[in-house]
């Protein structure tokens, strides 16, 4: 069964209780993905509102819109940025 | 154009590094540096620390990439880039930008785009750890967004 | 705000007034810097030396009055400025400004102004000598007074 | 006798021929000096001409529009400056 691994960064980590989880993936989009997380109840829905995810990353690609993640692929979900 | 990037966690120095872009700057006229510092004092708190995370070999990538847009829309000859990550203590230097052109304006716009960038953009995260042993991550800053939204 | 203003024949080191204004900057967060470098191939002849002169006592007052501009236009808390006079050969450094700010809006924009001065205001007269044993007092750039005028 | 002290800078020097003179003055306005000065001949009007002097300093202040310059005074004649 395919997955993809998923990258989680700054504040993100604390949110979700962890800096990464590897998810069985069949295929599907970013839209798609954080649906699903989201979907996980209250806690996910939160830690991953619109405005606590500033980027996705695909295979070291950052993509906008909604992107296909394709099984195998790595995903980073950035929280917004503070660098600098 | 030369352009070096680094992420690193050791310090850097200002006099060493604009030693070496020289090497690469030709006859480059105009020189300008950027150097961040940690605040100690920007919070209620005293600030102990602040620690950087990154996203190791997105956030590389990325800054080569805004550092390839600046030399496309200005004449520069040379770019550094060293941000820092891991932890560091206030007074300690963040980051460094130097750029070199042929001309002043070109190097003083072209190291505040990478700055506006740096602030808004690359995938950096800072956590402050405090003198009452409290931590927590810095929310972004809309005046950052403000900045870099100059440069669209 | 401190302030450090020095016309000198003798070359300078970024890396060493970088260290040496840090003392006086408090908790700023930004510091930028601006070294101009002389050109050895802006004209047709290669250039074998750039000679510069200055008006002794008026000259740094006049810097200095400038700083004091700077520094009430923008949240200054160190600036650093050697101009250097004499006969100076092609990659050497002329000028050096140094600012530090709390904030890197200011510090940029500051030693923007204080350049632009530096180019428009300040008593230098630059006088170039050419490989084929020429010289001549370099003209006035037009831009170079366009650019000040961005702060009138 | 009264008198000031003149000097010149960059491309002046070497358009008047010397660095500095002491000139007779019972006082007077930058504008009569410079008026006088050009009076010596076409070279000193044509290195005197009015693009061709950036400032005055009198006693080692910038001076704006017609100042005063007192018996005694130090007078600097600037030509358009080219630092940085």
């Amino acid at each position: 069964m395919s997955s993809i691994r998923i990258l989680y960064f700054g504040r993100l980590k604390d949110a979700v209780g962890h800096a990464d989880e590897t998810l069985d993936w069949a295929g599907g989009t970013t839209g798609q993905l954080l649906a699903q997380l989201r979907g996980r109840g209250e806690a996910w829905a939160g830690a991953l509102a619109e405005g606590q995810v500033f980027r996705l990353v695909v295979n070291q690609q950052i993509v906008r819109g909604d992107a296909d993640i394709p099984p195998g692929a790595e995903v980073g979900i950035l929280p917004p940025v503070t660098g600098g | 154009m030369h352009c070096d990037i680094t992420i690193q966690t050791a310090p850097f120095d200002l006099g060493a590094e604009e030693a070496a872009l020289r090497v690469h700057a030709g006859d480059a006229g105009a020189l300008v540096a950027f150097q961040g510092m940690v605040r100690g004092h920007d919070a209620a708190i005293p600030l102990t620390a602040l620690f950087l995370e990154h996203y190791p070999g997105v956030t590389e990538a990325e800054i080569r990439r805004i550092a390839g847009d600046a030399a496309a829309r200005w004449p520069l000859t040379a770019v550094r880039v060293i941000h820092r990550v891991g932890s560091l203590a206030p007074g300690e230097g963040i980051v460094l930008v130097l750029v070199a052109s042929g001309h002043r304006a070109a190097a003083f716009e072209a190291a505040a785009f990478l700055m506006d960038y740096l602030k808004t953009e690359a995938p950096f995260w800072k956590r402050e750890h405090f003198a009452d042993g409290s931590q927590r991550w810095v929310d972004a800053k809309a005046s950052d967004g403000d900045a870099a939204a100059r440069w669209a």
